[in-house]
């Protein structure tokens, strides 16, 4: 059905605050009284509870991950393996090709785990250098068959271990945003739960960034940030509320497009209406991007990440 | 475990310096600032590589009187009005006065053994060489300034991690200086990294790590997640030279290890090699 | 050591076959040719993959009728008049004869679940499916046909080795066909690759290890150098998977070991997906 | 000085035998009565013993290795290191950047160890995957920056380990030729030793291969293949008489673009004349292909190695 004059109302405003693409969440009846929190929300400063309660709900154990999101979105979802180095494949990331609609498109996300068999596999969902090589691989791949690439963030960092260092960390972090920094192809990402530092961006670097409503993203986990800062892990919620990880401060700072409303008191309690959601919005920012030339989406996507810090 | 964040080096920052913070930490010989300053910062005793600050090294890399500085005044503003135990304006004007630097590294045109080249030299002084808006800003307008003049970018690395206090907006300088090197590279110019101690965290993870040659000094820690972090998270045991240049060489991660008293002709014949007509 | 070759891998042909050509080798399962060719040649006790001919697995993979052969005639020649016990010429008339193939592929367009696609599928009874001109000529006219016709190409490798009887023009096949695979993908078009027993050797070493997806049966030896010659070589002990596709997909060479049933079906979908509108 | 009328002569015999870049070497005097003999040879059919020859010079542990042409060749040399994937620094395979004359070039290329010691470190000249990595790294390097690439091939095959295996020893040396067939600087190969096999065409997919004079270019060692069809490794001789990997048997095949001259009874006898010989026919291939079009270079280099194979 065509949308309400209330909800375009609504929805221009959601728009004007950055103009990011209209949220397809929006679209979905029963949908609007969370977007109008969500304008009211952006309106006003969020209090420390408010960002906390991101927090918690971006790391809950029932939130949706990626190939939770995989498996309602894709078809004909066929999973790509290895980093064809001989390093292995990576459990923590998970990368392939299915159709979004009519379109190929090659997905990239980090990937935890339910039990904890899988959570060990998996890392927790942290990286190895040989899985931002996968990614890599399969961006790559997106990029010379003209796929757009599709990534969901959901990571506490890149993994921090001895092998991970030894595999070269760093530069495979550095290598991922490279690769995304030349492709000539749609990119959107978004973040679906903690966009936790370097292990985030490696697979940020898109001409959209999105983020659910209740999905942080940050430089440090507010532990992190305590420990150091406060001298104790336990001000957490203190550092959060001072480096702000949440969706509406993000938006505000420009690091994000836009802001994926989230079902009921958040995605876990709805895995099919989080994925619709997200689904209509990874569509919207795709079909928005598919006419413009490559070499201009590379040129915007860069000026757009260049244009980002605050100095004088 | 999945809660630690592994991005930040903070934890790294060398340790409170000795009595006298000329004594070298390895073979504990003393030395008077102009014996060090005139040495390069290397011990004579040992070859222990001191930190150096950004307008020695400079003074050591380039021809005399080549550097003019750009972006001088640039610094980070404080978007998040980010308060811990103090506020980060003050700190900010704390590592102003202390250091002389505006930020944590200095940018600008310079020539080297008469090849000219663009430098961006950081400061570990300055807040641990975090990378804030500021470093990010400087470090793309020096790649900018490279491929306007058609001379490559030599940079000179040296970072314990994120600038905390810039929150999400320090974590886009990752990006944003990636996308800078990129354009370099588009315009046909080639970087020249040197890694000083420490490098790691998030300059390790952009710029440092997409150099077309990769130097690293002796002893210098390189890595992303530095070794008390690892230790914590994971309850590994480490090897001895985990995250040293050594190690990086060794796993491929490296071009070479530079002693410090030749990196200035290392970086010159790398300098003829690709300004050389092709 | 130095001295012993690596890139042929005829000692990896398979052993002499049991009286009972049928025989599964693992379970001892006997079958008949009409029992094993309705099975795809699969032990229908224990999984065991047979080796498959080049026309029962198109048959197996295309929609029935819609394999159209190309450059069926093409053969090799013998420009070195290779002479060992026997002359080459004499070798080559022996395996036409008995395989009714003129050489160790088969080439042409197909349909799979009504997506068109270019087939190039080796066939091991063929002198050990070692890759000669003729092998390299009808890849390379595979990957021109699919590239004009605007459809992927799907190829089934199995093969032991070099074609030494045609000696350095043996060795250039690999780079001839890189190149034509490398001009299928300026094209546009993908090539999936199915890695049969054994993907061995030259072929390993160029097309078969550049498809956009790499997909393997369940225990085809995937090696550049085999098992033998590595033991012969450096005497080392072997793990009991080497070179085994398993082997393969956990070092992260692999994207996929599709049991023969699945084959069509999975080939099917990617097609799906590398022909959707971009 | 300016070639004597016999010298232009025989030149332009020799390059008539396929047109093949004229040989520098021929320029220096007193190699006049070397290439004549080299012409005579081309003429008429090696003999079996002359064949063998080729093979025991082309081993000869006295004959000199891509370092010792590196040193004599290329001004500012600067070696480059490693993988950058965390599997280490190759010691079987050399890369780095240097000018030859004024112009800087990337070169690569395999290197046997002299000592013991050297001869374990450097796998007797066999390359690893990651060795082949770190090739495809710096060829790729010199695409980025326009300079031409030298490839000298000198191994008896790449490392035939349990560990080069989990690597992706074929996978390496598979993407290796497509980096060389993707490149669209000049590039030339020259085969200074063993070229065997596999681990030799990784680097060999030029514009311009030229071989030395006493080099062997196989698709086995002829022990590998007296073993297989003769069942004797003792018939190496007459499985290389069989197979034919000198210079110009590869040269009459097409395989090969060139022969380069050696001095006196083989480049072992004279070091600095055999770099001179080997500088000069590698300045003349690189100033051959400068004024070329990148997308030209690798039109034609494709077209020339897909035309190779006998067949009707
Ligand atoms: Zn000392
Ligand atoms: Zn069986």
């Amino acid at each position: 059905m065509p949308p309400s004059e209330h909800e375009l109302r609504l929805r221009e405003r959601l728009s004007r605050l950055r103009n990011m693409p209209l949220l397809g969440g929006a679209k979905l009846s029963g949908e609007l009284e969370r977007l109008q929190r969500q304008i009211d929300r952006l309106g006003e400063e969020p209090t420390e509870d408010e960002i906390w309660r991101s927090v918690e709900l971006a790391r809950h154990a029932d939130r949706p991950y990626t190939l939770d999101y995989v498996e309602r979105l894709l078809d004909d979802w066929f999973e790509l393996h290895g980093d064809r180095a001989g390093l292995g494949d990576d459990g923590a990331m998970v990368a392939g090709l299915g159709k979004l609609g009519t379109r190929t498109v090659a997905l990239v996300g980090q990937q935890k785990g339910r039990d904890i068999q899988e959570r060990t596999r998996r890392q927790f969902g942290m990286p190895f250098p040989e899985g931002y090589r996968k990614a890599i691989r399969v961006m790559e791949l997106a990029g010379l068959h003209g796929f757009p690439v599709i990534s969901l963030v959901d990571t506490p960092g890149a993994y921090p271990g001895v092998a991970a260092e030894q595999h070269g960390q760093g530069g495979a972090i550095a290598a991922s945003q490279a690769a995304m920094a030349r492709l000539t192809v749609p990119t959107v990402a978004c973040v679906i739960g903690e966009g936790g530092s370097g292990g985030a961006i490696a697979i940020a670097l898109a001409d959209r960034v999105l983020m659910q409503e209740n999905a942080i993203y940050s430089v440090i986990s507010p532990e992190g940030c305590a420990a150091i800062l406060w001298r104790d892990a336990g001000e957490a919620q203190k550092a959060a509320a001072a480096f702000k990880p949440d969706a509406a401060h993000c938006l505000e700072l420009g690091v994000i497009d836009g802001i994926v409303p989230e079902p009921g008191e958040g995605a876990h309690t709805d895995y099919d209406a989080a994925a619709r959601l997200l689904g209509e919005s990874l569509r919207e920012a795709v079909d928005g991007l598919a006419e413009v030339p490559g070499d201009e989406l590379r040129r915007r996507r860069r000026a757009k990440f260049r244009a980002l810090g605050v100095f004088a | 475990m999945a809660k630690i964040d592994v991005s930040v080096q903070t934890d790294d920052k060398p340790v409170p310096p000795p009595k006298h913070p000329n004594t070298c930490p390895s073979c504990h010989s003393h030395y008077r600032d102009d014996e060090l300053e005139g040495a390069l910062w290397v011990c004579g005793q040992c070859g222990h590589h001191f930190p150096m600050r950004a307008r020695s090294r400079i003074a050591s890399l380039a021809d005399p009187g080549s550097f003019v500085e750009e972006s001088a005044g640039l610094h980070s503003e404080d978007p998040l009005h980010f308060f811990d135990l103090r506020p980060y304006g003050e700190r900010l004007a704390e590592a102003e006065m202390s250091t002389g630097l505006a930020d944590a590294i200095l940018i600008g045109p310079a020539a080297i053994e008469d090849r000219s080249c663009e430098l961006a030299v950081m400061d570990f002084s300055f807040m641990g060489g975090s990378m804030g808006s500021a470093v990010g800003e400087k470090f793309s307008r020096a790649c900018d300034s490279a491929a306007e003049r058609g001379a490559p970018l030599v940079t000179v690395t040296s970072s314990g991690g994120a600038r905390m206090q810039e929150g999400i907006l320090s974590l886009m300088q990752l990006p944003k200086t990636v996308c800078a090197v990129e354009d370099l590279h588009d315009a046909g110019q080639a970087m020249i990294v040197v890694m000083a101690h420490p490098t790691t965290a998030g300059v390790l993870a952009s710029f440092a790590s997409l150099g077309d040659v990769l130097l690293a000094e002796p002893g210098a820690l390189i890595a992303f997640t530095g070794p008390r972090v690892v230790e914590q998270t994971t309850r590994e045991k480490l090897p001895d030279d985990f995250g040293l240049a050594a190690q990086n060489l060794r796993f491929g991660h490296l071009d070479a290890i530079i002693p410090r008293p030749e990196v200035r002709p290392t970086v010159a014949r790398l300098l003829r090699l690709f300004d050389a007509p092709e």
